[in-house]
């Protein structure tokens, strides 16, 4: 499952290669083992935990594509001590890292030749970059990428160039933007995300992948049920307190599920089953 | 006990109060459980006997949030707490009826299970029961009595009067029978040496299972400072040897001039650590040092230690 | 089967102690905890009074170090070339040292059966991909010697969960003894149990195997009379989250519940722990230490979330020993030690709980 | 993370004589944060400070540790400069290493240890240092002084002339204090009331003073700029405006002739009627009602005064009043007294009316005074031949019953008086017992000389162990001669008594009101004993004359002038700017629990019930509230916390633990 040495709980070191600031509060950290390359192969929707020593360690899902073959990233935002912590550090600086934890999208089994609809809000959007990012690089295998992202504003869009540059060109691709609320040099749509989504309506022929602040994800999921999906066409990657990530240490559990082990990554119709405690 | 069951049913019946904090029957002999009685049909398991040593004050924090009144069985030493409570702001004196149950000392299961193991039956410890208490073990029966049993906190007995109440039931006795600060004297006398290594032996036993914390009334901080990721002091264990000190004396110097001496620390301590002894050195300091003050006794005193006064003395003034 | 005199424990003690680390219930300050074996310790009573925590720290201690960062900071102009110096005129370097893992054998004397299914319990947890390798070690080097109950206690319950408090041989011990008249008899069950039989085989009178059997059929029936061995695990277990979680039962009784950590720390299977750091004078030691769900930080985020209540907190410990652990390991992690019910400050307990939901159903039944 | 610069300080050789300056900044420079280091002859100096500018620029420095001399000294120096360079002047912190290291060490490389180690300390600091903010309030341009005496007398007509409006409030019926009692004023022998009469004219006639005498502060609340201030107008029984100062009542009045009341401006050297002013040149010169004493009060009979005074002025039926008035700063002149002698037995001043204090005899000698001005003996009016001062009665006393200091002013007034009676009568013998002859002063020691020199007054170094008064009513004094080494049993005709100077009683309740801290000996404190002199601690709060400590009437004006000139500036301004380095209550944590309000010397907690919302938490609770321009930033409240919801900020809980923690890495 992971392929640390000692223990799955002994980290590995990461070099800091490169840093940029996506919006205000979100940085993208890329980071590679301290003699170049990767620290290790993921699949998209898996975390690691990152980690400044002395501060503490935190579970991250990892922004960047398995089918970028030079290093990995993560888009962080800054809301405690840990992520203040990361954000002050600079290239060449080192932390530690663990993993790949959790499971992932299922991106070879049932999302293939599927049309793939992605649904993120604000940060939401770092672990579906590493989705959608995977599906581009491998376009041939799905169908049609419908992509809508809102965020409070213009400037808190993360990713917001490869979005315009990469996402906005690719073939079959249609990407969504939206921002809460009206702002000067912003000619794209205004609103909120699970109302845009009713706007566009989509059609039921694709599969949902939605992932954003919780009171996005519960009208968001209201809206597509509504139009007519069904739990089983709905994926989300859920978050709790997590300290071991490999689901022994005992604190995010929902029911008999570890969202560390079992998740991140669950169908709606898996939520369903779990008692209501995330 | 019937008594005071009837009472407790007739002032949630006529509407005086709203629910009864008291203790629920336990499932054993001797292991009743602290409650809050919502309807007059619950109270058919309430007790109160000689197990009842819970101090019910701290549970009126939250139950004084809530709509109405809430009838609250405190026994004297437990007044203590609900004044202090009542200083620092912690509950509303309003919403609280406070009746005054009567006590003759409580009961350490721990000194009876001594020598009694499988226990099936505990008799006798009602607050009318007999000076002898008769217990059915499954290896045998036997009586011992009533005083031998007894929480050390009850040899160094408060006294009988309750501090603040609406009305009491039941009579109450002095237990007092050994000098309060007896123990801590002996602690006194010992070589600084001696002193650390006694410590050191109860304090190495410390599972830092917070019970004392959670269970003490003037710990009543809305989130600890050893909970509160904001300060380093955050730990669970003990990464060396002297933090397990640090906890329990820190502890004390937060309580320090707020404790009222109730003892629960030490009655609720899993490995039997008499922490009281730490607030009780405290407890004889203050009476030396500034005048015998109990806490709780009355919620209007100035306290010694956290009331600022203007004949205190200017740092580097001689005095 | 073998045996000794009890009053020659001490000598047997301390001829294992030569070999190998040996750990037993020892009388500290009054109270009865496993600790390391040394010369002129109290082990006075330790065959007959149930120890405070259970014997779990062996294999998995309260608190471990898991590996050190060491910090090198290099200043800029002694970067190896080619070294990306960034801004700063200065970096630092980290290097990780794991702690090593225990490769020593030692023996842990006087679990009871409870004890040992708890360990059984931990194993379930610990030894499933991905095994942590901390406690395997420890697992692998450890020999338990597992000791029969002699006065089973009222708060005693393990026969619920079919564990047989008489007669250890059938648990995952590698010697079972018991206390026989004035004689403990040994009996090697495992290997290792084997192996360490012979080394001190010399301290060991040979006996017979049926020595024991008045022994283990006193205590069976002994057990029968204790009040908590009838208890009834019905509508427990896999697959009872639904109907358990949304009972209404847990809001009635959880009020007492402090939010210590009593319960779990004294739990021989529990197994819920923080990782944390701490700055020493020359880098940072990372450590894991046990953690109790009943703390109201244990799962808390930034955000809030989640089990914010402490009856949220308190329904968790229970689920998860009653309900999710069957779930996912096909065994109860309750062991009925009854250690939570002797210690618990409000007398809240497992059993209450059980018996609580028992009522429930008879007065739901009732009412139909 | 910040990025700090750390900028090391030689001070000459202050500091790099025994710290190894260049060691120090090549080992801070890997300290966490630290982007630059560099070291510097003179940090303070103009050049200094433009380094520490440009390496700010350069380095984009968002934090500032400076290495040089006590905070005390040069912190606002440093603070300015970073904010000239747009820094924020509370991200910069100075570690103390020339007072607290360089000074106090030999060994260079302890030294130098030391000082690395108090760098990192301010280091792990900065890094954690937020931008603070100076907040403003408003200021009242009116100064309260407490006091009437010379020196609130100087320090109002100071204010009142350059514009600002004063109000005095003093206790006693009339102003003017202890000096309108004295006779002659050393060293210049000229006449106390001559001096202190027109001061006490110009106060009453002055447009911008108002006087409120027999008054008293009730209460005080707010804080500098702003203090509310509750004065209780005593009931004079005589309304002020009708009254024309005539004395006709006071002639009248029947209680003046039966002697039974003792008169306090007389130290009871003689008696006064119920309806009185204190002296003659009393200011104002309305008389009150004593209602203690008066008959009328008493039962309900006599009535004289009313129904004599012309101008229908006694009205018994006025009542106190109490004004409440909104002031910018305050002045506490509340002066001294002399200490009871009830504990100095062995002087027999309790047993014989022959045996008098200095305030007495100042009396005694005065022409307004009980005699006329005729000193004679109080038992047979007979005057006095021979005459022992005894110096030091009760001050540099080590025991209890006395004062540890010196009152600074018996050994000139002794000299003065001694001088004064050789004029008058001089065949008068004199002797004083003195245990030193204390002269520092202005044409002090000249004059000290002239009464030994011209006037040969007889100097004794000795003490006085006893004195007994005799059946033929002379005083038998028994003293030493240390000098001489030799006994001295000596006839005398009368004792003056030399007796110590303390604070007015009424000093701690008013300290208590204005949160001023007061010393041991009831003086009030001043915020640094040798740089803010005449200002308390207590910000808005100014000291003036004797209640800050023993000192004559020269340096009792001009402290008094210091202190309006303090007044003076602060009333100037329009806004105030208020410490940013104030209490901080974290709502989340706080318990409502009052810990903090209670320990508060400065009243700035209150309590109010606050919606608080955070992580799990919705509702609305009792919480701590810091009023800003009360906080003095003490930190009582920050350490009596429990949950740590208090903070200091600029002195966070954190930012002193990690200090802490970095010294003890």
């Amino acid at each position: 499952m992971c392929n640390c040495g000692h223990d799955s709980l002994v980290p590995q070191i990461g070099i800091i290669t490169g840093i940029t600031q996506e919006t205000p509060d979100v940085k993208t950290f890329r980071v590679n083992a301290p003699d170049g390359g990767k620290l290790f192969e993921h699949m998209p929707g898996q975390c690691a935990m990152v980690c400044v020593p002395g501060v503490s360690e935190g579970m991250f899902s990892i922004t960047s594509s398995p089918t970028n073959k030079e290093f990995q990233e993560f888009s962080i935002k800054k809301c405690g001590i840990l992520t203040e912590q990361l954000h002050s550090l600079q290239v060449g600086d080192e932390v530690t890292v663990r993993g790949p934890y959790g499971n992932n999208f299922p991106v070879e089994t049932e999302f293939k030749g599927k049309n793939l609809l992605f649904i993120a809000g604000g940060i939401g959007l770092a672990p579906l970059r590493s989705v959608i990012n995977y599906c581009l690089d491998n376009r041939e295998n799905y169908g049609r990428i419908d992509i809508l992202y809102g965020s409070r504003s213009a400037d808190d869009l993360v990713k917001l160039k490869e979005i315009q540059e990469v996402w906005m060109k690719a073939p079959n691709v249609n990407v969504y933007l939206t921002i809460d609320r009206e702002q000067e040099g912003w000619d794209g749509h205004v609103g909120f995300v699970p109302t845009y989504l009713k706007e566009i309506g989509f059609s039921t022929d694709c599969i949902g992948i939605v992932c954003g602040p919780p009171i996005m994800i519960k009208f968001v999921l209201q809206g597509l049920k509504e139009m007519g999906f069904t739990d089983e066409q709905i994926y989300t990657t859920l978050e709790l307190r997590m300290k071991c990530g490999i689901g022994k240490c005992g604190r995010c559990n929902i029911g008999s599920k570890f969202v560390c082990k079992d998740g991140p990554v669950f169908r709606f119709d898996q939520i369903d089953e779990l008692p209501n405690e995330y | 006990m019937q008594g005071l069951i009837d009472r407790l049913t007739a002032l949630l019946s006529d509407g005086t109060v709203a629910r009864v904090i008291g203790w629920k029957k336990g499932d054993m002999a001797y292991n009743p459980e602290p409650h809050m009685f919502e309807t007059a049909e619950s109270l058919k398991d309430f007790v109160y006997d000689g197990f009842c040593g819970a101090n019910l004050s701290k549970m009126m924090i939250e139950a004084s949030k809530l709509e109405g009144k809430t009838a609250v069985c405190l026994k004297p030493c437990d007044t203590y707490s609900f004044n202090q409570l009542i200083r620092e702001h912690r509950v509303v004196r309003e919403n609280a009826y406070i009746i005054g149950v009567g006590c003759r000392g409580k009961l350490d299961i721990e000194k009876i299970k001594k020598g009694n193991k499988g226990i099936t039956s505990i008799s006798g410890t009602e607050l009318d029961g007999s000076d002898d208490i008769k217990i059915e073990t499954i290896y045998g029966d036997k009586n011992i009595s009533y005083k031998d049993a007894l929480l050390d906190r009850c040899h160094v007995c408060k006294g009988k009067d309750h501090m603040i109440f609406d009305e009491v039931w039941g009579e109450s006795k002095d237990t007092a029978d050994q000098e309060r600060f007896a123990e801590v004297e002996k602690i006194e006398a010992m070589t600084p040496e001696e002193k650390f290594a006694f410590f050191r032996n109860e304090l190495s036993k410390c599972i830092r299972c917070n019970a004392c914390r959670n269970v003490c009334p003037a710990c009543s901080c809305r989130k600890c400072i050893f909970d509160n990721t904001k300060f380093d002091a955050q730990q669970k264990a003990n990464v060396v040897s002297f933090e397990e000190r640090m906890f329990h004396i820190i502890r004390a110097f937060h309580v320090a001039g707020r404790c009222t001496d109730c003892g629960e620390c030490s009655r609720v301590c899993p490995e039997g650590i008499p922490l009281h002894l730490f607030n009780r050195k405290f407890i004889k300091d203050i009476d030396k040092f500034y005048g015998e003050f109990q806490a709780g006794k009355d919620p209007e005193a100035q306290s010694p230690l956290t009331d600022f006064t203007f004949e205190d003395i200017e740092p580097g003034e001689r005095g | 089967m073998y045996k000794i005199a009890i009053k020659d424990l001490n000598t047997l003690f301390s001829k294992i102690a030569e070999e190998q680390e040996l750990i037993l219930p020892i009388k500290k300050a009054g109270q009865y905890n496993f600790g390391v074996y040394e010369e002129g310790c109290d082990i006075d009573g330790i065959l007959t009074n149930k120890t405070v925590k259970s014997g779990k720290d062996a294999f998995f201690p309260q608190f471990e170090t898991l590996y050190n960062v060491r910090k090198k900071i290099t200043p800029a102009d002694e970067l190896e070339n080619g070294e990306e110096a960034a801004n700063t005129k200065i970096r630092t370097k980290l290097t990780i040292e794991a702690e090593a893992l225990k490769d020593k054998d030692f023996v842990i004397f006087g679990m009871r059966a409870c004890d040992v299914k708890g360990v059984e319990v931990l194993d379930q947890v610990f030894l499933t991909d991905p095994v942590d390798n901390y406690y395997k070690a420890r697992r692998e080097h450890g020999i338990i010697v597992a000791l029969a109950c002699h006065e089973p206690e009222e708060s005693c319950f393990c026969t619920v969960f079919g564990i047989d408090p008489a007669d250890p041989s059938k648990s995952k011990a590698d010697v079972a003894t018991w206390i026989v008249g004035e004689e403990l008899c040994w009996k090697p069950i495992t290997e290792k149990g084997e192996a360490l039989t012979k080394k001190i085989e010399s301290l060991l009178a040979s006996a017979d195997d049926s020595a024991v059997d008045a022994e283990i059929a006193n205590i069976t029936s002994i057990m029968d009379k204790l009040p908590n061995t009838k208890l009834s695990l019905e509508g427990w277990g896999k697959g009872k989250t639904d109907e358990k979680f949304n009972s209404d039962v847990w809001q009635k009784i959880y009020t007492p519940c402090l939010g210590c950590g009593t319960c779990t720390f004294v739990c021989p299977t529990c197994q819920c722990y923080d990782i944390k750091d701490y700055t020493t004078k020359d880098g940072i030691q990372r450590y894991r230490c046990w953690d109790s769900c009943m703390y109201s930080d244990f799962t808390l985020m930034a955000g809030g979330q989640n089990r914010t209540s402490q009856v949220q907190r308190f329904r968790q410990r229970f689920m998860h020993k009653l309900v999710y652990f069957p779930d996912r390991y096909d065994m109860y992690s309750c062991v009925g030690c009854g250690r939570c019910v002797d210690k618990c400050p409000q007398s809240l307990n497992i059993v209450k709980v059980i018996k609580a939901f028992e009522n429930e159903q008879k007065e739901a039944g009732a009412n139909v | 993370m910040q990025r700090i610069g750390v900028f090391v300080c030689h001070c000459g050789t202050n500091i790099a004589a025994t710290v190894d300056v260049k060691k120090v900044v090549e080992l801070v420079r890997f300290e966490p944060g630290v982007v630059f280091a560099d070291d510097y002859m003179y940090m303070c100096s103009e050049a200094g400070q433009e380094k520490i500018i440009a390496a700010i620029k350069e380095h984009d420095l968002t934090g500032l540790v400076i290495c040089s001399c006590s905070p005390r000294m040069h912190e606002k120096t440093f603070r300015a400069c970073a904010e000239k360079a747009g820094l924020n002047p509370y991200m910069v912190e100075v570690a103390n290493i020339r007072e607290q290291c360089s000074w106090i060490h030999k060994d260079r490389e302890e030294a130098t240890e030391k000082a690395v180690i108090l760098a990192r300390a301010a280091i792990a600091k900065v890094n954690l240092n937020t931008p603070l903010q100076e907040g403003e309030s408003p200021v009242t341009k009116r100064a309260l002084i407490i006091g009437g005496g010379i020196a609130g007398i100087q320090t109002a007509l100071d204010i009142a002339d350059a514009g600002y409006e004063v109000d005095i409030v003093e206790r006693e019926p009339s102003i003017g204090g202890r000096m309108s009692q004295f006779d002659k004023t050393f060293p210049t022998l000229d006449c106390a009331s001559c001096i202190l009469t027109p001061k006490m004219v110009e106060v009453n006639q002055h447009p911008n003073i108002t006087l409120y005498t027999y008054s008293e502060v009730e209460g005080v609340s707010g804080y500098v700029g702003n203090f509310d201030v509750k004065i209780r107008k005593k009931a004079r029984s005589v309304d002020m405006s009708a009254c024309t100062g005539c004395g006709e009542c006071q002639a009248k009045c029947p209680l003046g002739k039966m002697g039974k009341i003792p008169s306090e401006f007389d130290r009871g050297l003689r008696t006064r009627p119920a309806i009185y002013m204190p002296f003659a040149q009393a200011v104002p010169a309305v008389p009150v009602i004593d209602r203690e004493n008066c008959t009328y009060f008493k039962t309900g009979k006599c009535g004289v005064c009313a129904k004599i005074c012309p101008s229908k002025a006694v009205n018994y039926e006025q009542e106190d009043e109490i004004v409440t008035v909104k002031y910018g700063a305050i002045v506490v002149a509340t002066g001294f007294d002399i200490i009871n002698l009830d504990k100095f037995g062995e002087y027999a001043y309790n047993e014989s009316p022959d045996v008098i204090t200095s305030i007495e005899l100042e009396r005694l000698m005065n022409a307004s005074g009980p005699t006329g001005g005729h000193l004679e003996r109080m038992s047979d009016h007979k005057q006095p031949k021979d005459i022992v001062f005894i110096q030091c009665v009760g001050s540099r006393c080590d025991d209890e019953k006395g004062k540890p200091y010196c009152s600074k002013v018996c050994c000139m007034y002794t000299a003065k008086h001694a001088m004064l009676i050789k004029d008058h009568w001089p065949d008068t013998n004199i002797t004083v017992f003195y245990i030193d002859v204390r002269t520092p002063g202005k044409n002090f020691d000249e004059f000290y000389r002239r009464a030994v020199e011209q006037y040969h007054v007889n100097y004794v170094k000795g003490q006085v162990g006893k004195v007994i008064p005799q059946p033929d009513g002379s005083l038998l004094v028994q003293g030493v001669d240390l000098l001489d080494n030799k006994q001295i049993m000596k006839k005398t005709d009368m004792v003056v008594l030399a007796a110590a100077v303390e604070p007015n009683k009424g000093v701690r309740k008013i300290a208590t009101m204005l949160t001023a801290s007061i010393d041991n000996n009831d003086f009030l404190t001043e915020a640094h004993a040798k740089l803010r002199p005449v200002e308390s601690p207590t910000a808005g709060i100014f000291l003036s004359g004797m209640a800050q400590g023993p000192k004559d009437i020269p340096e009792t004006v001009s402290q008094a002038g210091a202190a309006a000139v303090k007044v003076v500036g602060l009333l100037a301004k329009d806004k105030l700017k208020t410490n940013p380095c104030t209490a901080k209550c974290d709502p989340m944590f706080c318990n409502g629990c009052s810990t903090c309000a209670n320990v508060c010397p400065y009243g700035a907690i209150t309590y109010e019930d606050q919606q608080v919302r955070g992580p799990g938490v919705n509702e609305t609770r009792r919480v701590a509230v810091v009023n800003n321009a009360l906080c003095q930033g003490c930190g009582a409240c920050t350490s009596a916390c429990p949950s740590g919801a208090m903070d200091l900020q600029g002195f966070s809980n954190r930012q002193i633990t990690t200090e802490v923690d970095s010294i003890c890495r």
